[in-house]
C-alpha cells in the first residue's frame, strides 16, 4: 500500500485504527458463529427439540439440587452436621429449584406438544420444591436427626425427575 | 525540554527518508560537574527504531540475558533500531529530528559502546 | 516452630490463591462434572506459580523492588497503566467475593443470613490491615488456613478408589454430555486460579514488608516450594472428594456450603467445624491478599509510600486506597451478587491479564544489572519460557471461551 | 581513572522508584529535564516527578499542566518547582534512584499530605508503629 512513502502521524493512526477495528469485528463474527454450536439451558426457542433440551437441562438441575438435599438429610441423620449448616444447604437447594422453575417458565413453549411437556415437568418441579421446603422448615426447627425419615416424598420426586431426564434425552 | 518531548519523535535522514522514532537516549557521565552528583549526564546519542515496546525491554541495551527464546526474538527486534551519535543531528523540530547523515551510514547499537 | 512460622507468607499466599471462595467452588464443581480429568491442569498451574513466585520473591529480596514496581518500570506508564486498571478491577471483584465468602463461612455456624454478616467481615478485614503487624497477620491466617487439610483427611477416611481417581487424572477424557469448550473453560479457570496475579503482588510485597535480603533466598525457596504445592494438594483433594461423592449422584456444585458436604459426610461434626474455620481463614486470607494487593498495585505504580512496615499516617494514600476498596466492594457485595459467580469471572478475566504481570518479572529476573549473579538459571528459564507461551495462549483464548460457553453454563 | 558511566535515559532512569534520604518511597521518575548548553551539548538537569508530569507525558494536554500548577500551589517547598529534583540532589542511580532530599518537599507529596491530614489522621491508631 502506502508503506515506504512518507506518511503523517494522523495517517498512521487512521490505518492502525482500521486494522484494529477489522480485527475486532472478525473476532466478534467468529464468536457469534461458535456460540451457536453450544447448547444453552435458557433463552428463547422455536423448535420442540430445543425446548425439550431446555426441559432436560432444567430437570437435571432439579435432580442435582434434590439429591444434594437427600445427601444432606442422610448426613444429618448420622448427627454429622450442625443444624444451621444443614438448613443452609437445604435452603440453597430450594433457591436453586425455584430459580430453575422461574427460568423454565419464562421460555415460551413452541407448540402443543411442548405445552404438555411443560405441564408434566412443572408438576414434578413444584412437588420437589414443596418437599424441599418442608425439609428446610424442619431443619430450621432443629429436628435435624429426623430429616431422613421425612425425606421419602423427595426421594420419589428424584426418581420421577430422573425418569423424565432419561425419557427425553 | 523534557525527555518525553524527544521520545517517539520521528527521525529523518539527510535525504528526508523516515528511519523511525526515537526510542531511547544514551547518557554518558562526563558532562560538567554537578555539586552533589558528580560529573553531569551528557546526551551522547539515541536509538531510532519502530517505537514499539518490544524494542525497549532491555535485551540489547540493558542487562537482560535470557531466556533464549525471548532473547532471540527481541534482540532481532531491537537490532532493527539504529544508533545515532548526537553530533549527527542537523536540526530538531517540534515533532521531527533531521540528521546530517544518510540512513545507510547508521548501524545498530552494539552493547559494548 | 520458628521455621514453620517463617514460611507462613507462602502458605497464606497459596491458600488465598488456590482455595479462596471461587476456587473452593470451582474445584468442587470440576470434580463433580469432569471427575479428575482436570487434575493435570492444577499440577501445571502449581508448577507455573512456583516458577514465577520464586522469581518475584528473589527479585524482591535482592533489589527490594516488588512486582508492580517492575511492571511500571519495564512496561512504561501506558501498558503498565492498562495492567494497573485491569489488576485493580480484578482485585476488587475478588475482594467483593471473598467478603461474601467470609460471611458465608460465618453463617454456616451462626444461622444468620450471610448478607447481614458482610459488613462485619469487611470491618474485620479492615481492622486487621490497619492494626495487625504483617508477620502476625500471615502467621495467624496462614496457620488457621491449614485447617483445610480436613479435606484431605476426609478424602482418606472415605477410602476412595485410588486407582480410578488416578486413572481419571492420567487419562483425561471429556464426558460425553460436555463440549470441548466447557472443558477448556474450566481448565482455564483452574489455571487462572493457580496463577492469579494478586498472588505475586502480595508475595513479593510481603517479601519487602519482611525486609528480605540476599541472605533470605533460601527462605524464599522454602516459602514457594512448600506453600504452593500445599495449595495445589488442597485443590486436588477437593476435586477428588466431589469426584467420589457428587459425580456418581449427578450432583453439580454451585454453592459454598455444598463444598463442605462431603467432609461432613465423611468425618462428621468435628471435621465440619474445623473445615469451616479453615474456609473462614482462607477466604479471610484471600480478602486480605486482594485488599492489600489493590493498595500495593496503585502505590507501586505511582511510587507512593506503601506497606505495613511504616505507620499508617506515613503511607496515607496506600491506606486510603485500601479503605476505599473495602468500602466500595462491601457496598457491591451487599447488593446480593453471588460471590461464587463474581470470582469465577474475576479468575477468568485475570487469565487474560496474566502476561502483563508475568512478563516483566521474567525480564527483570534475567537482568544482570539488577540481579548480578542471581539471574535465572537455564532450566528455570526453559520452564518460564514454556509458561510464558501457555500464559499468552490462555490470555488470547480466555475471553472468547467465556463468551462461547456463557461462562461454563 | 575509570571510564565514564553510561546509561539509557528511558531504560535506566524513566519510571524508576525514587527513595528519599530517610529511605521512604518518594514517587517515580515521571520525566527527565534536559537543557541545551551554549556549545550545543545537551545534559540532564533534573528528574521530574508528580502526577502532573506523568499526565503531561502521557499526552493529557489539559490535565497535565493543570496538575503541575496544582502541585506547585499545594507543596510549600524550598525549591520553586516541587516536581523538579535537581540532578545535584540525586545520590545514586540503581534499581531505584536514591535522593538526598526529604520527600515532604516534593510534588508527589501534595495528595499524600491531603489524605493524611483529612482522612488518615482522623482514624484512631494512625500513628501506631506497625511492628
Amino acid at each position: 500500500m502506502l508503506s515506504g512513502l512518507p506518511c503523517s502521524v494522523d495517517c498512521h493512526r487512521v490505518r492502525r485504527f482500521i486494522r484494529r477495528l477489522s480485527l475486532v469485528l472478525a473476532v466478534i463474527a467468529l464468536l457469534g458463529a461458535m456460540t451457536r454450536c453450544v447448547p444453552h439451558p435458557v433463552g428463547t426457542t422455536r423448535t420442540y427439540a430445543s425446548y425439550k433440551g431446555k426441559a432436560t437441562t432444567t430437570a437435571e438441575g432439579a435432580v442435582s439440587a434434590a439429591r444434594t438435599v437427600l445427601l444432606m438429610t442422610h448426613t444429618a441423620a448420622k448427627r454429622n452436621a450442625f443444624s444451621s449448616y444443614t438448613a443452609m444447604v437445604i435452603a440453597d437447594a430450594e433457591d436453586g429449584i425455584s430459580g430453575l422453575i422461574g427460568t423454565f417458565d419464562s421460555v415460551q413453549p413452541p407448540n402443543a406438544e411442548a405445552d404438555r411437556l411443560h405441564e408434566r415437568l412443572d408438576t414434578l418441579l413444584s412437588s420437589a420444591l414443596t418437599n424441599v421446603q418442608a425439609l428446610r422448615v424442619a431443619a430450621r426447627r432443629g429436628v435435624v436427626a429426623e430429616l431422613a425419615g421425612r425425606a421419602g416424598p423427595l426421594r420419589s420426586d428424584v426418581h420421577k425427575l430422573q425418569a423424565f431426564v432419561d425419557a427425553h434425552q | 525540554m523534557r525527555l518525553s518531548d524527544l521520545t517517539r519523535v520521528a527521525v529523518y535522514d539527510v535525504g528526508g527518508k523516515r528511519i523511525g522514532r526515537l526510542n531511547d537516549v544514551r547518557l554518558v557521565q562526563d558532562g560538567p560537574y554537578v555539586e552533589g552528583f558528580g560529573a553531569g549526564l551528557r546526551v551522547a546519542g539515541f536509538v531510532a527504531g519502530s517505537g514499539r515496546m518490544g524494542e525497549r525491554l532491555g535485551f540489547n541495551r540493558g542487562g537482560v540475558d535470557g531466556p533464549w527464546l525471548l532473547k532471540v526474538f527481541f534482540l532481532r527486534l531491537e537490532r532493527r533500531g539504529r544508533f545515532v551519535p548526537w553530533d549527527k543531528v542537523a536540526r530538531m523540530e517540534n515533532d521531527a529530528i533531521h540528521l546530517s547523515v544518510s540512513a545507510a551510514e547508521l548501524r545498530p547499537f552494539e552493547p559494548d559502546e | 516452630m520458628k521455621k514453620i512460622l517463617s514460611i507462613t507468607l507462602g502458605i497464606l499466599t497459596a491458600i488465598g490463591g488456590f482455595v479462596d471462595i471461587g476456587d473452593l467452588v470451582a474445584n468442587a464443581a470440576t470434580g463433580a462434572r469432569f471427575k479428575m480429568a482436570l487434575a493435570g491442569v492444577v499440577l501445571i498451574g502449581v508448577l507455573g506459580i512456583i516458577v514465577y513466585a520464586e522469581m518475584s520473591g528473589r527479585v524482591a529480596a535482592i533489589t527490594g523492588r516488588p512486582v508492580f514496581d517492575l511492571v511500571r518500570e519495564r512496561l512504561g506508564p501506558n501498558a503498565g497503566g492498562a495492567n494497573l486498571i485491569a489488576s485493580f478491577i480484578i482485585n476488587l471483584l475478588t475482594l467483593c467475593a471473598e467478603l461474601g465468602g467470609v460471611a458465608l463461612a460465618l453463617s454456616m455456624i451462626a444461622s444468620v443470613n450471610y448478607i447481614l454478616l458482610i459488613p462485619v467481615a469487611a470491618f474485620l478485614v479492615w481492622i486487621v490491615i490497619w492494626k495487625m503487624p504483617f508477620e502476625r497477620m500471615e502467621e495467624m491466617f496462614g496457620l488457621l488456613g491449614l485447617m483445610l487439610i480436613t479435606f484431605l483427611v476426609a478424602l482418606f477416611h472415605l477410602h476412595p478408589p485410588w486407582h480410578e481417581l488416578l486413572h481419571s487424572a492420567s487419562h483425561p477424557a471429556i464426558p460425553k454430555n460436555e463440549t470441548p469448550f466447557t472443558f477448556a473453560y474450566y481448565a482455564i479457570a483452574l489455571f487462572g486460579a493457580a496463577m492469579t496475579p494478586y498472588e505475586v503482588f502480595f508475595f513479593s510485597s510481603g517479601a519487602v514488608e519482611e525486609k528480605w535480603t540476599v541472605d533470605d533466598l533460601n527462605l524464599n525457596r522454602a516459602n514457594v516450594y512448600i506453600g504452593f504445592p500445599l495449595g495445589g494438594l488442597l485443590s486436588l483433594s477437593i476435586m477428588a472428594l466431589t469426584t467420589v461423592v457428587f459425580a456418581p449422584r449427578m450432583i453439580s456444585v454451585d454453592t459454598l456450603p455444598q463444598v463442605a458436604l462431603p467432609v461432613a459426610l465423611s468425618v462428621g461434626k468435628v471435621g465440619l467445624g474445623l473445615l469451616i474455620i479453615g474456609i473462614f481463614a482462607a477466604t479471610f486470607g484471600a480478602a486480605l491478599e486482594t485488599a492489600m494487593s489493590s493498595g500495593y498495585c496503585v502505590a507501586q505504580y505511582f511510587g507512593w509510600q506503601w506497606g505495613k512496615f511504616v505507620k499508617p499516617r506515613e503511607a496515607a494514600r496506600f491506606h486510603v486506597v485500601m479503605l476505599a476498596a473495602i468500602v466500595a466492594t462491601t457496598l457491591f457485595a451487599l447488593t446480593g451478587v453471588d460471590p461464587v459467580k463474581v470470582t469465577e469471572y474475576s479468575i477468568v478475566l485475570s487469565a487474560a491479564a496474566l502476561p502483563l504481570t508475568y512478563f516483566p518479572i521474567l525480564l527483570i529476573s534475567n537482568d544482570r544489572h539488577y540481579m548480578g549473579d542471581h539471574v535465572n538459571g537455564r532450566v528455570l528459564n526453559f520452564l518460564a519460557s514454556i509458561y510464558m507461551v501457555i500464559i499468552a495462549v490462555v490470555a488470547v483464548v480466555t475471553i472468547p471461551l467465556m463468551i462461547i460457553t456463557k461462562a461454563g453454563a | 581513572m575509570t571510564a565514564a558511566r553510561k546509561l539509557w535515559a528511558v531504560l535506566d532512569i524513566m519510571d524508576r522508584q525514587l527513595i528519599d534520604r530517610q529511605d521512604r518511597f518518594a514517587g517515580t521518575v515521571d520525566d527527565v529535564e534536559l537543557a541545551v548548553a551554549d556549545d550545543g551539548t545537551i545534559s540532564v538537569t533534573a528528574l521530574l516527578a508528580g502526577p502532573g508530569v506523568l499526565a503531561r507525558r502521557m499526552r493529557f494536554h489539559r490535565l497535565g499542566p493543570w496538575l503541575e500548577r496544582f502541585a506547585r500551589w499545594a507543596v510549600p517547598a524550598e525549591s520553586e518547582d516541587p516536581a523538579r529534583i535537581p540532578l545535584g540532589r540525586v545520590a545514586d542511580i540503581g534499581s531505584a534512584i536514591h535522593l538526598s532530599l526529604d520527600h515532604e518537599d516534593m510534588a508527589t507529596m501534595a495528595t499524600e499530605r491531603w489524605f493524611r491530614d483529612n482522612i488518615i489522621d482522623h482514624i484512631p491508631g494512625s500513628t501506631d508503629a506497625a511492628e
